[in-house]
């Protein structure tokens, strides 16, 4: 398959990009939700418009009445997302959740897709425990309790945790805390007595839950997949969110750079337009080389992830690693470039160095990926 | 007892005496700062004694004339001050811009009268100063500043605007440069000082990407500056601002080069622990230039007391310390995990790693950028043709 | 059966039938290669059979009308060309800088005379060509070049120096960048085609930090040059020139995004293992940075097939790429030890990590320095100002 | 103690500066030792200049005839050995074997210290097994053989190992090849039976062996320090060698530094002067900071080792990571900023850049002294 999109996905890529940029926007969409001190982390207006033009049902497979198309379509939508800085359950929902309850039973899926597909749920990927994404160690209790499963522990960096309609949970069914398999996934709905939530604000404005499971009750119906072998359903949803948030870590580089050469050809110092400096020159040309490496590399993740090949699992982690380092690389530049300006929360490049560090964290950072590309390579 | 060991014992004396106990503790929060000024609330009584004890004897800039509000001291008495002070982690009694920015450009520049005028009342903390340097055309291209004083005979009239002017809002004065010659670049610039209640001034704090922040707009409308209230020459005011600018990026590479730039590896493993290994390795490179930096910051300081250092170093050293710095936080932000991205809550103080780390952004740009520093050293130490 | 695959049919049974089997193995040494020329001296019988069989059907050129030597396909025709060779092994029958470079711009700039007797001794192997463009005194600056050809009527005498001539000293002739008129930079150059054995023409083979080279000077002493000898218009060689820069420049990305790049961590772990944690940071960084960089060669080939890459996109890829190789073969050596540093032993095979690693110093300048690169992508792709 | 030289290490680098600058130029030593083929690595008669001038006996206690000097001053002639280039037995002579010697019996320093303050004998370390250094790693067996020792094995990477009149030998004499005590530090005298050299040409031209050990017998009086106990004089002798490598590589990147600034200063393109492009100035500048930085650590740790602070052992792999870093990235800056011309063998900037990749991997590289220091520092 070529690395570029094919007609439908250029088609789709037109449509959502205007919308986003129009919507979507930084003024509209990032500063109002936040200078209004919002405490939900999105728009339920535009995440409804999201429905209405059937981006919310892009992973979910036509029989469940989504689109059943692709990672590489999905990637469209938060490519343009990274771009404007838009606050949106995307990708927790339609990205994440999507995947893991595509594994779910019919009643879970019935229970949920419908609602997310129609862009008035929420889901909310609950994994890590502790400040550092650490998948393979998973340590929230799961006991059996009657027909169900009692659940007692702690998760951190719950994205959209606090308004999701349900967690998706791993929790310890089996085994130590460290052992690979043993893990089960739940569905866990928003009013499930027990749960606590504290809900923090963070540097990008999104919201996050600190979450604590008190002895959680849930019946038997919220396993997704297998109790004990949950691993195999997180570690696709845990593809498609590392993918989706390299797609749109892209969006978030490619747009901090589309500031920053603009503002080269406007800023005036010593006489000349600061982007004639040949040493910034240089640095926006290495710079723009980056990001086109890094796009390449998502796209192709993106592919081999829909053509299920062997290779996928390596080429998403080489793509985030490399996703993160170009947007970071970007966003610094971004702010350096801008001068004082850029240290102003007056100008958007900020924010964009703010979105860039928080997904960059979300599901490994690339560091973790850089690690993992080792590990998988064999070294 | 030689001279200086008899001065010696009667600072210990003097401090033993008279530094209050609660000015012996280390400085925590902004407002355990003594800035002076008209309408400074001084947050203890003892902070408002130990101002004024040391302004009665000339404590609070030692090092100048008495006739100026200082105690006179020689280089010799005023370095065993700074001892005896540091022995017993006494704070100063009082910190201001006109104590190390503009008293020195008096000292220099000023006329007898503005000397005994002003510096008096700085040496009191009777007026607090701010900068008027940057406007929003003219970062790095300082010298292209546009306020305008439009002279009246006895007085100008100035329009224009600054920008970055640290705590404009709580300033009494401003020592501003102010264009008084549109043909010449170079040498149509004077320094003005001018009192901040004067109609036609106005501030306005700047939000940062880290937050709240000292930083202000200022805006000049008709603003009438009398003659008298010039420092240096009239158009000259360029070579002041040039010497303050001086000492404005010494204090900024010596600030980098000291304390901020540790080694951060052993921090971040007693607080949670490296479990990656490439973030391991990315600290541990980042420890060998920290630690290389220190001895740097320390070889710079040993070569400047004997005039060994290039009168450019500076510019190196505020370069390699602010890039190391914002690095720095860059990898406590990756250490720190999710945790860190936090911005309002109790855990993190009010997102402390979050805003230190974007703090650290405007490092490489305020008190000119790395750009600026890299043109420097090309030019100055590297002699690079056309630089 | 389509018109392509009974295309495809007879070309297989043509290959099966006259390729012969020694030259479906894999080209070891650069005297496996074929590249003609007067004084070539054929490595094996196999060689040179295979050269006349497909001389005689126009298959060294495939893709050249049959009336300069070619087998006139079309792009589809010769794409399978390229496939049936590729899924025997088949080595190219010839290689030349005549195909890769003059010949093309011969097609595009030649007179129909030229076309029919250089075309056609290029496609046969007769003629070996080198390209005579940098000077001492230009390097990236290539128009600057010094080397003149007097007008003399019906010749030039042409006198100056080149460098970097690949090959010189085996070249039967040359095609080089001559200075026709002085008082006009860009368009005062032409593009000459003469004899290596003109009076007057000397070489001397440059010795590279890696060893010995292709690489030579090559010297002008009143060489004589028919003015029949010139492609294009006199002084419009520079048009010529930077078609032919084109090419050079999508070649070496293209090879420098497929085969060179690949991971090196897992070999570098095969090989003797991985015992430093930090290297093995450093490879994993590489091998994101060379993965990534391998997807950017598949889209930029995908893309350069429909119309859809920058026309200055191989820029980028020539500096990734050879920036990134750069890198890896630094990580090699650093992996390779003090075994990696041996420069004449057997068992490096004569130095060969050393010498390769200092072979790939040449990438980033040769063909367009980086420095170059990053200005294109400056001005041609980002449009930014005065760049 | 100020970072910077005294009077006496000011009159010394003056002195040394003149001297190697002068006999010790690249053209006079370097290339015609090389271009004639030499396999002995130095020049005898310019070893026998550096006797004379003091310079060998630096770190030799004036007990036994030397100087009785420190680091700081052995740095200063390695720097200007490093600035040219200059084939020199100093570091593995002068300065390692002279460190090892220093803590032997007063027979074994009597019987080579009076040669190497003369200028008249070399030493050499043979210590690594295998290409890369794992000094904690001894597999040499050294078995006891009558009054004496028998050792068995083989060493690689030992620089004027062939023509040494000693080798400083690790070998194992207790426990297993990854402890870290149980060995024992021997001077081997050339003519010991049983040695084997295979000697190689290095990528700068200084000739290091692979040393076979066929049951070598040794007697007791060649044991440097205790037996088993071999360690505490190794990691002196290491300091040192580390320290001084260190050293020599400020100087190769310094002199690759003075050579492209020079170079930026008279080659035009584009009707400029190269280094009028702003690029190339802000490159200059940045790796003058890295030089000058790599200057101070290496300053810094010579000092802490000459005063025996317990800090000296973190800051020595301090400096020798930067040195090698900052070098290394000035030869790479110097061959580019050449362009063609620095590819060439007849420009001396090619010959820095060999000369700082066989510098840098000796004693261990930057990354095991990055490595290093993350031990050291408890992670």
């Amino acid at each position: 398959m070529p690395l570029y999109f094919n007609e439908d996905q250029a088609m789709l890529a037109d449509t959502v990009t205007g919308f986003i940029a129009g919507e979507g926007a930084i003024k509209p969409q990032l500063r109002r939700l936040r200078d209004g001190n919002d405490t939900r982390g999105y728009d339920p207006a535009l995440w409804k418009q999201f429905a209405e033009m059937g981006l919310t049902g892009i992973l979910v497979s036509e029989a469940d009445g989504g689109l059943g198309l692709g990672h590489v379509e999905a990637g469209i939508v938060l490519r343009e997302i990274g771009r404007n800085l838009t606050p949106s359950p995307f990708l927790s929902t339609a990205v994440v959740g999507a995947t893991a309850l595509g594994h779910a039973s019919e009643d879970l899926k019935g229970r949920y897709l419908p609602g997310v597909v129609a862009g008035e749920s929420v889901l909310a990927l609950a994994l890590d425990e502790g400040a550092k994404h650490r998948p393979e160690r998973i340590a929230l209790k799961a006991e059996r309790a009657g027909n169900g499963f009692r659940l007692s522990g702690r998760k951190d960096f719950v994205i959209h945790g606090a308004t999701a309609d349900a967690l998706i949970v791993a929790g310890r069914t089996a085994g130590s805390d460290s052992d690979a398999e043993g893990i089960t996934l739940f569905a866990v709905p928003k009013d499930a007595a027990g749960i606590g939530h504290n809900a923090v604000r963070l540097v990008d404005s999104s919201i996050a839950s600190h979450v604590t499971f008190d002895r959680v009750e849930v019946d038997g119906g919220a396993v997704i997949g297998e109790v004990d072998g949950g691993r195999a359903v997180l570690d696709k949803a845990l593809a498609a969110g590392r993918i989706g948030s390299a797609a749109e870590l892209t969006g978030v580089g490619g747009g901090a750079f589309a500031m920053t050469t603009a503002y080269l050809k406007t800023r005036k110092q010593f006489g000349k337009l600061i982007g004639e400096f040949q040493a910034l020159q240089h640095r926006a040309a290495h710079l723009y080389s980056e990001l086109e490496i890094a796009e390449a590399a998502v796209i192709k993740a993106q592919q081999l992830l829909d053509a299920g090949s062997s290779r996928a699992d390596l080429m998403v982690s080489v793509a985030k690693a490399k996703a993160s380092r170009a947007t970071n690389l970007a966003v610094r530049e971004g702010v350096q470039m801008h001068g004082g300006v850029g240290m102003t929360d007056e100008f958007d490049i900020g924010l964009y160095m703010k979105r860039d560090r928080a997904l960059a964290e979300f599901l490994g950072d690339a560091n973790y990926h850089a690690d993992r590309v080792a590990t998988l390579s064999g070294y | 007892m030689t001279d200086l060991e008899a001065f010696r014992a009667d600072i210990r004396a003097w401090l033993d005496a008279n530094c209050p106990p609660e000015m012996r503790r280390p400085i925590e929060d902004e407002d355990d700062i003594c800035w002076g000024g008209r309408a400074f609330a001084f947050k203890s009584e003892a902070q408002k004694i130990w101002l004024e004890r040391c302004v009665a004897h000339g404590y609070t800039v030692p090092d100048w004339p008495k006739a100026y509000g200082g105690a006179g001291m020689d280089p010799a008495q005023a370095k065993i001050w700074r001892e005896e002070m540091a022995r017993i982690g006494a704070r100063p009694p009082l910190s201001s811009f006109g104590i190390w920015m503009l008293g020195p450009a008096l000292l220099k520049f000023g006329t007898e009268e503005q000397k005994v005028h002003y510096l008096n009342q700085i040496a009191r903390g009777e007026i607090r100063w701010c900068q008027g340097y940057s406007e929003p055309g003219s970062g790095s291209d300082l010298v292209s500043l546009q306020t305008f004083g439009e002279d009246k005979g006895d007085h100008w009239i100035v329009n224009g605007q600054k920008i970055w002017t640290s705590y404009a809002d709580k300033a009494d004065w401003i020592f501003c440069l102010v264009r008084t010659d549109k043909a010449n670049k170079y040498q149509g610039i004077s320094f003005l000082l001018f009192d901040m209640t004067t109609p036609g001034v106005s501030t306005r704090p700047i939000k940062l990407i880290s937050g709240a922040s000292p930083f202000c707009e200022t805006f000049f409308d008709n603003v009438v500056v009398p003659k008298a209230q010039i420092v240096g020459e009239l158009n000259r005011g360029w070579d002041v601002a040039k010497y303050l600018l001086g000492h404005e990026r010494e204090m900024i590479s010596g600030a980098g080069g000291s304390e901020r730039l540790n080694a951060i590896g052993a921090v971040v493993q007693r607080n949670g622990g490296i479990d990656n290994p490439v973030l391991r390795a990315e600290l541990a490179q980042f420890d060998v230039d920290a630690l290389a930096f220190a001895a740097m910051g320390e070889k710079f300081l040993d070569e400047i007391k004997v005039g060994k250092a290039h009168p450019a170093q500076p510019n190196m050293m505020k370069y390699s310390g602010t890039e190391l710095n914002k690095q720095r936080h860059e990898l406590l932000m990756a250490a720190g995990g999710s945790t860190a991205l936090e911005w309002e809550s109790a855990e993190t103080r009010g997102g402390t790693p979050a805003r230190s780390w974007l703090r650290t952004k405007a490092n490489s740009i305020e008190g000119g950028t790395s750009e600026v520093m890299l043109n420097v050293i090309a030019k100055r130490i590297l002699d690079l043709p056309g630089a």
